[in-house]
């Protein structure tokens, strides 16, 4: 794939639903340790939503069908995830104008994505959030964007992937889980675990 | 999980059917999921209208009604709801003078409030914030999300609905909650885990004479374990900490909350009280009002929350005005 | 055991001692172990005294205030209060147009309040007494000691106190508490059995996906176990137990309480609460007054009952007179 | 001994206090199977007050020491057991006048004891109460009263013990018990197996 566009979008974020859905336990486990455990009940209530929107929904771009995405999960998900993965939709939308975009353009819609979930949540990187999945996606993202989407793609998911990994070594310095202080130590953190889902989903689509 | 449901996914719909049924003076609005004063808005008075995860009742939506709030925002059970359902209760109160946002502090919570704030603006409603985060449990606010909004909700949504009703402006009622904030100190220990009814087990393990002290009111662990100890060494621990970050002096006067986490009864929140009433009394403050019941709960857990408010002529005046809501009620 | 006590002996008392601490309207003796309205005797009015075990709060401590009980003798937790506590309220409370006694029907609690009112009669003080046996889920009481008496006792105090509030003779608001009787069904629903202090250990032994169907208010063992069901099923069940055995017709007026029994979460009450509205609008009852929470517990059991009254145009009236207690709170 | 006075019946009255407390965890145990988990608890809480009544109370025969025994169990007890064994004791009290009484004259007052709780109570005999034990052992007393007082509180204690264990294959059709219905039966009584204890603690007194 040298082009990402509507229809790519829509199997990124219907890979995205299908892997929410089949995780939504395991995120609920990984929240209940040091949260709340909601955060698959959430995320799975927003995505079947998102996938419902969708249905018939006419887009002329990757941009309108993700600022959809975006806006459903604002509306449906609620809690600390709902509007941070809302806004990220919302900004990475925003940023994909025309009916198709290259790697290095969907690299910098997903740093847009980034800066919306850090100017919304006031995260930095090691403070157990979703920020340390995301940072080093985008990071990886750019490094292997000149090798084209799969490639940026792949590189993004590893990253996600290890820095969820990399979340139990940390303690949580906002969110739920930053109440538990030291104890909130040697447990990965339900975000930054969803978002290794939805990156590889991207990876799965666009390879 | 044993719980009296249908399916977990459908339980804050069904029991805001519930409530619709129960309470002809409230006005249910399913689609959005609020509860509203049916006789709302009221012109020239300001809106005050809270709202956060479910699974804390009789907190926010038992408190609706004359005196107290005008609206409820109940989210999915400990999820704060999202920013659709805030606006079209802060559209459904507004009655021209403005809307004030109670808010719980928790991450989830101030940015749906937040973006609900925004988009209100954009309709050309102002809002105004609380902020409540009166949990000393949690203790060096750089390194965490802040201290927790808790027990002074119940104080802040009172308070603030008393000078609401004497139609006081929207910055002067979203002052005197911020000052009831301030002055508010809470702390909560359990003795379970609660389940929620998606996760359908315990939100944590807890060995049988084990307590969790300074625990969150959805299921997030507390700061530490104990030993389970007599309720005179529970009650001792919960003033010291809240006096520890909300200094009292001898001749203060206090309204306090002995609250119950939904699994205690209340012959034990009596006898917590009995301690905390002896202990504030040996500090020379003067409780003059206090509340012994379950009023801001965390589905079925067994614990306690101790809430005390340091307080002064006019906060006092107001949490005496009347007040006719299903949790609270008196004067009317 | 997990509770917040002292010691299992001490629990009762303790639990007064903070009932002392939290209202002030109330006189606490703690040597006869009773709650006595501060105000009482009334020269002139009936007094009207309830009292059982302990455990089952705000009943009946939570229910001494104007409009209501003039005494509560609790005993110590599920035990019946002895003689001496019940005559002492007796007397407390008598103005001189004698007294009644809401007693509950259980054998050790018609046996003590029945020596109790020798013992005033030997003193001059007339007594009258309601036995409160509502419990639908007993069934044949040639068989058994009869039925229990539980949720239609809050009703009973709730009207007999408005008409002794009237002015209305002993035998005059006796004989409207025996008509509540009459016209109260009550069936209860355990998820789980609760914990005495005593005994420290539930009650009974209930699989993750079992119910006790009929439980009693002091971890007696309902009349039988079924699979865990849906809450719609469940209030199908009270429902249609209490209709079959107390029948309304279209048309008929009712008060309807849903109960909490201690460690069940108001949310899930809410739901019930909602099923019940259904049922009963299907069967072309019109409920006219509800109470959806907790009123008569059994400590920490998570449970249900639902109690139905059969209402007319007096007991509406009664029902809506003015009560000011700590448990219910209206009209003043 | 050939006769029951008023240091027998402090005997027999701390041999049963003393026998309560220690089978206080098991008497509420049977309780919690059929009742409400207080029989051994409500007992031990009479008998301690009772021994701390009978303390410097001066009596003048055993008559006098066991109407204070029945009287400070009203007050004390409470639940159905408390007027129940109260009412027995005020009315073996009662019926034993002097300084010491034999064998079928205590015989004739326990039977007035068990003449008190029936009349309190309405049980008949298998009704699965106190009855149950109380009955067969008064019964068994009569019978060896011309031995003694031994031999027929041993006789009447064995009775008992017989009459509490046959409860396990009754029904209940009073107390609390009988809203069981059919489950009642397979547990033995509370009530009937306390009265065993106290009906032990007289046998044990008088050898
Ligand atoms: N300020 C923040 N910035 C970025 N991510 C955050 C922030 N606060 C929380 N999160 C993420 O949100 C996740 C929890 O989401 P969820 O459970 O759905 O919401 P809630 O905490 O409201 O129950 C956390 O695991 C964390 O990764
Ligand atoms: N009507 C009755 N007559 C005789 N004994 C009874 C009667 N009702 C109950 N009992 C006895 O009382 C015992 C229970 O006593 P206890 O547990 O102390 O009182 P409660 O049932 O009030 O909790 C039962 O095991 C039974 O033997
Ligand atoms: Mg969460
Ligand atoms: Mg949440
Ligand atoms: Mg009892
Ligand atoms: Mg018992």
């Amino acid at each position: 794939m040298s082009q990402f566009d509507a229809d790519a979008a829509r199997a990124w974020v219907a890979a995205a639903a299908a892997a929410v859905k089949e995780n939504a336990d395991h995120l609920t486990q990984l929240d209940s340790a040091i949260g709340d455990a909601d955060h698959g009940v959430n995320l799975n209530r927003g995505f079947t939503a998102v996938t419902a929107a969708l249905d018939g929904f006419e887009a002329d771009g990757p941009g309108a069908v993700l600022v959809k995405v975006g806006t459903t999960l604002i509306s449906k998900v609620g809690g600390a995830s709902g509007p941070l993965y809302g806004s990220a939709f919302r900004a990475i939308g925003k940023a994909l104008a025309g009916p198709g975009v290259d790697a290095p353009t969907l690299g910098a819609a997903l740093r847009d994505g980034l800066a919306a979930i850090r100017k919304l949540g006031a995260a930095a990187p090691g403070d157990k959030t979703i920020v340390d999945a995301w940072d080093p996606a985008v990071e990886a993202w750019d490094t292997a964007a000149a090798g084209g989407l799969a490639a940026a793609a792949e590189a993004a998911a590893e990253a996600a992937e290890a820095g969820a990994k990399a979340t139990a070594e940390l303690q949580a310095r906002k969110g739920r889980a930053s109440y538990l202080g030291a104890r909130s130590v040697g447990h990965q953190d339900p975000g930054a675990t969803s978002t290794a889902l939805i990156f590889r989903a991207l990876a799965a689509t666009v390879s | 999980m044993k719980k009296f449901i249908n399916a977990p996914e459908d339980v804050v719909r069904e029991a805001l059917a519930g409530v619709a049924a129960a309470h002809p003076d409230l006005r249910v609005d399913l689609e959005n999921q609020i509860i509203v004063r049916s006789d709302a808005p009221f012109s020239g008075k300001v809106g005050l209208i809270s709202g956060g995860g479910s699974g804390h009742e009789p907190l926010h939506g038992g408190f609706v009604g004359r005196g107290m709030l005008d609206a409820a925002v109940p989210g999915e059970v400990f999820t704060s709801p999202v920013p659709d359902q805030i606006l079209a209760a802060t559209k459904a109160v507004d009655g021209g003078a403005g809307v004030v946002h109670i808010v719980k502090n928790y991450t989830g919570d101030v940015m749906n409030f937040q973006m609900a704030a925004e988009l209100a603006a954009d309709d050309g409603i102002t809002v105004e914030s609380v902020l409540v985060d009166d949990d000393v449990a949690v203790e060096d606010s750089t390194w965490t999300a802040g201290r927790r909004g808790t027990g002074a909700t119940v104080f802040v949504e009172k308070i603030a609905g008393a000078l609401a009703d004497e139609g006081a402006s929207a910055a002067d009622v979203a002052a005197v909650g911020r000052r009831v904030n301030e002055a508010s100190g809470s702390f909560a220990v359990a003795l379970t885990a609660c389940t929620t009814p998606a996760a359908g087990k315990p939100g944590f393990d807890l060995p049988e004479d084990e307590i969790e002290v300074g625990v969150g009111i959805h299921g997030e662990p507390g700061r530490r374990r104990e030993k389970l100890k007599p309720a005179k060494e529970i009650a001792a621990i919960a003033v010291e900490s809240i006096l520890a970050a909300k200094p009292m002096a001898g001749g203060d006067r206090a309204i306090v909350m002995v609250n119950g986490l939904g699994g205690t009864p209340l012959l034990e929140l009596y006898i917590l009280y009995g301690h905390v009433a002896a202990l504030l009394a040996d500090a020379g403050v003067e409780i003059v009002h206090k509340l012994v019941g379950n009023y801001i709960t965390s589905l079925d857990m067994a614990g306690m929350s101790l809430t005390i408010l340091k307080a002064d002529d006019e906060l006092i005046r107001l949490w005496e005005a009347p007040v006719v809501t299903p949790g609270l009620r008196w004067g009317a």
